[in-house]
């Protein structure tokens, strides 16, 4: 399973990853030698989705991927050998100041999320992590989610949309969190903190082959992404920089942006309410088995 | 040499109205920037290691793909058009693969091989292998009766018979195809990297959407522009010498 | 030919085809590659149901606006081009620079002009489809037969006339070969389309499927799209001979002696 | 009425300049029945599309008295409209002219009719054979209606039983319609069979060489007419003029086609 | 030798069917010029393609002493290869045969010198003349070395001038090489004019209707040959098998041409 078995020589490792800034810290700690100190060289692939990664760790072209969450739950739940190795990043948990929101736009008269009731949302994926959240929020305000509409929109085309009045609210993660915001629009709801306190948005995994396949490489990789996340947690600024060396984002954005928390431990809890809320939306077809899936 | 200067005047116009049109604020300069701003910017990217890699990436999974799927359609068209038996075992299933639209391997060759140039390939392979099969088979399939009855009664064995007979006149119908194959090739290779995320242009571009940097993107989408353009350019010079024979390349009849 | 060496020949190899397919696959499993017993389950499950009328009709619908649009625009604007032989060489770097830009790299821009509904999706797909038309027209209106441009003139039919009776119908085999790969291409586009700014159609439940690791449904889709394609192409293939049934008639009748 | 005068064509172009005409005065009467004979290459086909308006000349002038002319190519193939039913070819330019329907159709019968076609008005162009489809465009020329009728070559194609029939029906329509006819050929034989007068072009650069009048009875028939002594003279007067061969010889009057 | 025995060729299909030769027995010495003359559409060039092994028969049976057999087709332009060059065109043959490069190259020089075109080597078919066209085809068909030479209407499409030319061209390669010549035409005066013998056929249902032999002398040419009273009595009498003319007319042995 190790593209690299000559002994002695580092292990080379595939990992795929999206590029936005969820994975500051695999490239901060690489760029610290997190990975070659433990006799890991890191090779750092960007693919569109988790989608397209979780087939390639799968398939062993990739031996660590990232996903968020519930892409993860699905999976598993379909029945994909697929095991958590760390966290991957959490909400802020302060409500009103995450790094993704429920925004409108300035001139709206929608004021809180259970004012969406009927009205359109645009989602980067539907059946996923987003539009759950969403409807934890609209749930939360007392609204009824299920009137609620989604359209699927990629990041980058919603605040385009939203100021053009075709959705009636967006529901961004920086960069286009700062996007909206520039254009006057308005935060209405922090989702992700809304479904459950440090929600974990996201983590790193591998193939359960892997697991058992080469125990001591999981290991090494996940020492070296724990001290990463940890490091990355404790210096924010290195973590802006490393921003804007893997994405196009403009320095001036980068510097306003809301970064996620990057805790090394998954909160189990957390993410037991989302593989419930994803039960209840119809997005799995049978309760997820965590302890199959979490370390 | 004076249609090269209609056509450079052409693409004159173009620029400028590239440029007036965000300028005048016909179209909101958010979303279309100056031309001027996006070559700049173009400028800097061509500076820049990152983006002669993702450049040579597309390239490589073009050419590479558009090579196998003319030698895949060539071999297979020749061979195929030229035993009648095979021809029309195979005619019903070609007419039902060739309409699967390339696209629908989407989501089958990222779950099959990932993000990488394979799955890329995969699809520029099928997308452009079809146009060249069915050109070569159109072409085969048109071989002048009067010369195919030369070549039996002068003898020409099977062999001969594909090389001075079915060959160069399937030739003009698989140059056809491959230019074709050429265009299609490219689309697919850009639109496979910007929806799977293998390496090249089309993730730069995507790259450059999901980070809202709108005139990088345009400068990635007019470099793809201008490689589709000297593609074109290239096949039509390379027609031009392998069919100094053809009607349509000895004399261009004026209108 | 009698007729059962006719359906030999037509479902033969169709026929090996699947059935290899079949029992290469039987008890795969892999679960990325499910058996086609598998497949044809889902396939039961998934389409024949409300999805048909939700997610197939829309989509199909915004491919027949889209390609007839384009037909409309790409026959139009390529009768002109191809006349004029200024416009031809002023037009043709920039159209084909344009036509070399992928249409998915386009969304995006068309998004912001034309909102997110059914108008962009249509749009795109006429943005991908028009080429092979425009093209194509252009390249059979510049193929008119000099004696019978000449014959046009000698007996004075002009202008409206000599376009609907000449050059349209000159340029027509020409024409509907570029409508055929446009309807290719329009397919494609219908599916790329969808996976931006939709919630609903054909394209965008099979990458659903795929994001939600509903491998059979979604092989099943990549059936169901399949099977477009090859119902659109015959019914093109119907059209066409009708159209074209004097052209296809000189062919075949060169071919006889 | 037709009138050439000091007509000169020079194609000028892609490097090539061709003097296909030099200078070339003639008149052919009303209702006259004129032969055009020349060696291959001599600017014939120029010549035609110049008086048909279909090609500027480079000086002289071309008078038509009377409208409108028709033109039957030599390539039948590529001058009906393959598209087009038999009696759609021959209706097109009368729609075209805006003629009522009634009177169209009326036109497109008796022309049909006159060729020999009657029955063939549903086929299309490709289904018939190469005399045929001349045919076809001779009925398109008379439905037409025209004072000035132009054949350039048009039995050049068609095997030699129907070019004779052919022939023999173009002097029956001319006979009965009257129009101007101007005839080009290559062919020596057919020219003295068909025309009242044989206008004979040099080999380029082109002028006329000799206008010779046709004496020949009115009604003419393949077989006596061709076995005409007078046919054979007149025939070797032309031929002398063309041919490079020693004149003597063929001043003999012999009857031999030197013409094929 | 060339023997023809009990030929019958049905063609079945389409929903179709067309008897296009009955009955054909005839046989042509070795070294022996004969030509088949018969009506459009009477199966000359099926009977061709029988015996050049291109179709096989419904019945009957083709034997052909020696070996090879070329083939010089009606249509020339598409004969040839048009992706060749000349010398290319000829040589191809020869090359699929195997031959040495030398000895090839030496036929095909000697073969287009034979036919006049010792300086068209490099040229592409389409940039000569019809006639330098069917030339090349007939320089083929030379350097091939054939023992049995097969021609259909070779010079159908050709005009007068390089007709004569093509004819008198043929007559002397076969006086030169000794081949068994079969030359198929429609046209009556080319028939008496090339051949020791003229197979006449009829039309379908097609059958030998005569079997003339030309006594005229071996050395022809196109002036005093045609002029020949001989000439004209042969011509007429096969004339008068052909047409549905009263046939009294024909055997007065008028010398007019008929088959035009
Ligand atoms: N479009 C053209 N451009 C340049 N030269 C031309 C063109 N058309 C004809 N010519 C030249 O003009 C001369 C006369 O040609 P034309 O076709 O009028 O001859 P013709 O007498 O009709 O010959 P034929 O009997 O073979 O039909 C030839 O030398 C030919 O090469
Ligand atoms: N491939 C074919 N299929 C069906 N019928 C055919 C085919 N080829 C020829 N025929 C028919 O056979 C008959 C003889 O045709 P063939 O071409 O041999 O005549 P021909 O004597 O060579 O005529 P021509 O002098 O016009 O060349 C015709 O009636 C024709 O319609
Ligand atoms: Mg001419
Ligand atoms: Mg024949």
């Amino acid at each position: 399973n190790t593209p690299n078995t000559t002994p002695g020589a580092p292990d080379t490792v595939n990992v795929g990853v999206i590029a936005i800034l969820d994975v500051a810290p695999i490239y901060l700690g690489k760029s610290k030698d997190f990975f070659t100190k433990r006799n890991i060289n890191l090779n750092l692939i960007q693919a569109t989705g988790g989608a397209a990664i979780v087939p390639a760790v799968v398939s062993g072209q990739y031996q660590f991927g990232f996903s968020n969450m519930v892409s993860l739950l699905i999976a598993s739940s379909n029945g994909l050998p697929l095991k958590v190795v760390c966290n991957g990043n959490n909400s802020t948990g302060v409500d009103g100041s995450d790094f993704a929101a429920l925004m409108v736009k300035a001139d709206s008269p929608i004021k809180t999320a259970a004012d969406l009731a009927g009205k359109t949302v645009a989602a980067n994926t539907l059946k996923n992590i987003v539009d759950t959240s969403v409807r934890a929020s609209v749930r939360k305000a007392g609204g009824d989610p299920k009137s609620v509409k989604f359209v699927e929109l990629p990041f980058p085309q919603q605040p385009a949309q939203l100021q053009s009045g075709q959705v009636d609210a967006v529901f961004v993660v920086e960069p286009f969190q700062q996007a909206v915001l520039a254009q006057g629009g308005r935060k209405i709801a922090s989702s992700y903190v809304d479904v459950a306190p440090n929600l974990v948005v996201a983590s790193y995994f591998t193939s359960q082959q892997m697991l058992s396949g080469n125990p001591d490489l999981v290991k090494r990789f996940t020492e070296a992404m724990k001290e990463s996340l940890a490091y990355a947690d404790s210096h924010p600024d290195e973590a802006r920089q490393i921003i804007g060396t893997y994405t196009q984002i403009a320095p001036e954005v980068i510097a306003k942006m809301t970064l996620p928390k990057w805790p090394a431990d998954v909160n189990r809890p957390a993410v037991q309410t989302l593989a419930d809320l994803a039960l209840g939306d119809g997005l799995l077809a049978k309760a997820a088995d965590l302890n199959a899936l979490l370390p | 040499m004076s249609r090269a200067l209609w056509g450079l005047a052409g693409l004159a116009i173009f620029a400028a109205l590239g440029e007036a049109l965000p300028r005048l604020g016909l179209i909101s300069p958010l979303y279309a920037p100056p031309l001027s701003r996006i070559l700049s910017l173009l400028g800097d990217q061509v500076q820049q290691p990152r983006f002669w890699t993702a450049t040579v990436d597309t390239l490589k999974t073009w050419a590479l793909g558009l090579l196998i799927a003319v030698v895949a359609g060539v071999v297979l068209g020749v061979a195929i058009g030229a035993v009648p038996v095979l021809r029309a075992a195979t005619a019903s299933t070609i007419e039902f693969l060739r309409p699967i639209p390339s696209v629908a391997l989407i989501p089958l060759v990222s779950l099959l091989y990932g993000a990488t140039i394979t799955s890329t390939l995969v699809l520029v392979v099928y997308a452009s292998f079809w146009q060249v099969l069915v050109q070569v088979l159109h072409g085969v399939a048109d071989v002048d009766p009067v010369a195919h009855d030369t070549a039996r009664a002068y003898r020409l064995g099977r062999w001969a018979r594909v090389r001075y007979l079915f060959w160069p006149t399937a030739l003009p119908y698989a140059v056809t195809g491959v230019r074709l194959a050429a265009s299609v090739a490219l689309i697919l290779a850009i639109t496979g990297e910007l929806l799977i995320g293998s390496p090249g242009l089309g993730r730069e571009i995507g790259n450059a959407q999901d980070s809202g940097a709108v005139p990088q993107m345009y400068a990635l989408v007019i470099v793809t522009g201008l490689i589709g353009l000297a593609a074109n350019l290239f096949a039509r010079m390379a027609e031009r010498r392998v069919l100094a024979w053809h009607p349509a390349i000895r004399g261009e009849v004026p209108v | 030919m009698t007729l059962a060496r006719r359906i030999v020949t037509l479902l033969g190899l169709p026929v090996v085809l699947v059935a290899t397919w079949w029992f290469l696959s039987a008890g795969s499993t892999d679960f990325y590659r499910p058996s086609l017993q598998r497949i044809v389950t889902a396939f039961q499950q998934t389409w024949f149901s409300e999805r048909l009328v939700v997610d197939v009709l829309p989509s199909v619908a915004r491919l027949a606006v889209g390609y007839l649009i384009a037909l409309v625009i790409g026959i139009a604007l390529g009768m002109m081009i191809g006349a004029n032989r200024w416009l031809r060489a002023l037009c043709e770097p920039v159209l084909e620079f344009l036509r070399a830009i992928p249409p998915p790299v386009l969304v995006p821009i068309i998004m912001l002009v034309a909102g997110i509904g059914n108008t962009t999706k249509v749009i795109v797909i006429v943005s991908g489809c028009v080429w092979p038309v425009l093209l194509n027209t252009v390249e059979g209106v510049r193929g008119v037969d000099e004696v019978l441009a000449d014959t046009c003139r000698s007996y004075r039919i002009t202008g409206l006339n000599r376009w609907r009776h000449l050059v349209l119908r000159s340029a027509s085999p020409q024409i509907v070969t570029g409508a055929r790969q446009g309807l290719s291409v329009g397919i494609i586009l219908m599916v790329i389309s969808e996976l931006f700014a939709a919630s609903s159609g054909l394209g965008f439940t099979i990458v659903q499927f795929q994001r939600g690791f509903q491998i059979p449904e979604m092989w099943s889709g990549v059936l169901v799209l399949g099977l477009i394609g090859v119902v659109l192409a015959q019914l093109f293939t119907i059209a066409e001979r009708r159209i074209l049934a004097w052209y296809h008639g000189i062919r075949s009748s060169q071919r006889e002696w | 009425m037709l009138e050439v005068q000091g007509l000169r064509k020079v194609y000028d172009g892609h490097g090539r300049r061709v003097e296909a005409i030099a200078d070339l005065t003639f008149t052919v009467g009303g209702g006259e029945f004129a032969c055009v004979v020349g060696p291959s290459g001599c600017g014939k086909t120029t010549l035609l599309r110049c008086i048909a308006g279909l090609l500027p000349p480079t000086s002289g002038q071309v008078r038509v008295a009377g409208e409108p002319i028709a033109v039957v190519f030599q390539e039948y193939g590529r001058s009906l409209f393959p598209w087009l039913r038999v009696a759609q070819n021959v209706e097109l330019p009368l729609k075209a002219a805006k003629m009522p329907r009634a009177q169209r159709q009326r036109q497109v019968d008796e022309a049909l009719a006159a060729v020999g076609l009657a029955d063939a008005h549903d086929a299309y162009p490709w289904q018939l054979s190469g005399g045929m489809q001349q045919r076809v465009a001779i009925a398109r020329a008379i439905a037409y209606g025209p004072s000035v009728l132009l054949m350039d070559e048009p039995f050049a194609a068609v095997d030699a039983q129907t070019r004779a029939d052919l022939e023999d029906l173009i002097r029956s329509v001319w006979q009965r319609l009257g129009v101007t006819l101007l005839f080009v050929t290559h062919d020596i034989d057919e020219s003295v069979y068909l025309g009242q007068r044989v206008i004979v072009l040099s080999s380029a650069p082109t002028r006329v060489v000799e206008n010779i009048v046709i004496d020949l009875p009115g009604e003419r028939d393949q077989l006596t007419t061709r076995a005409d002594p007078r046919f054979a003279e007149l025939r070797a007067r032309i031929y002398a003029h063309i041919k490079k061969l020693p004149s003597q010889r063929a001043e003999h009057g012999s009857t031999h086609d030197l013409s094929r």
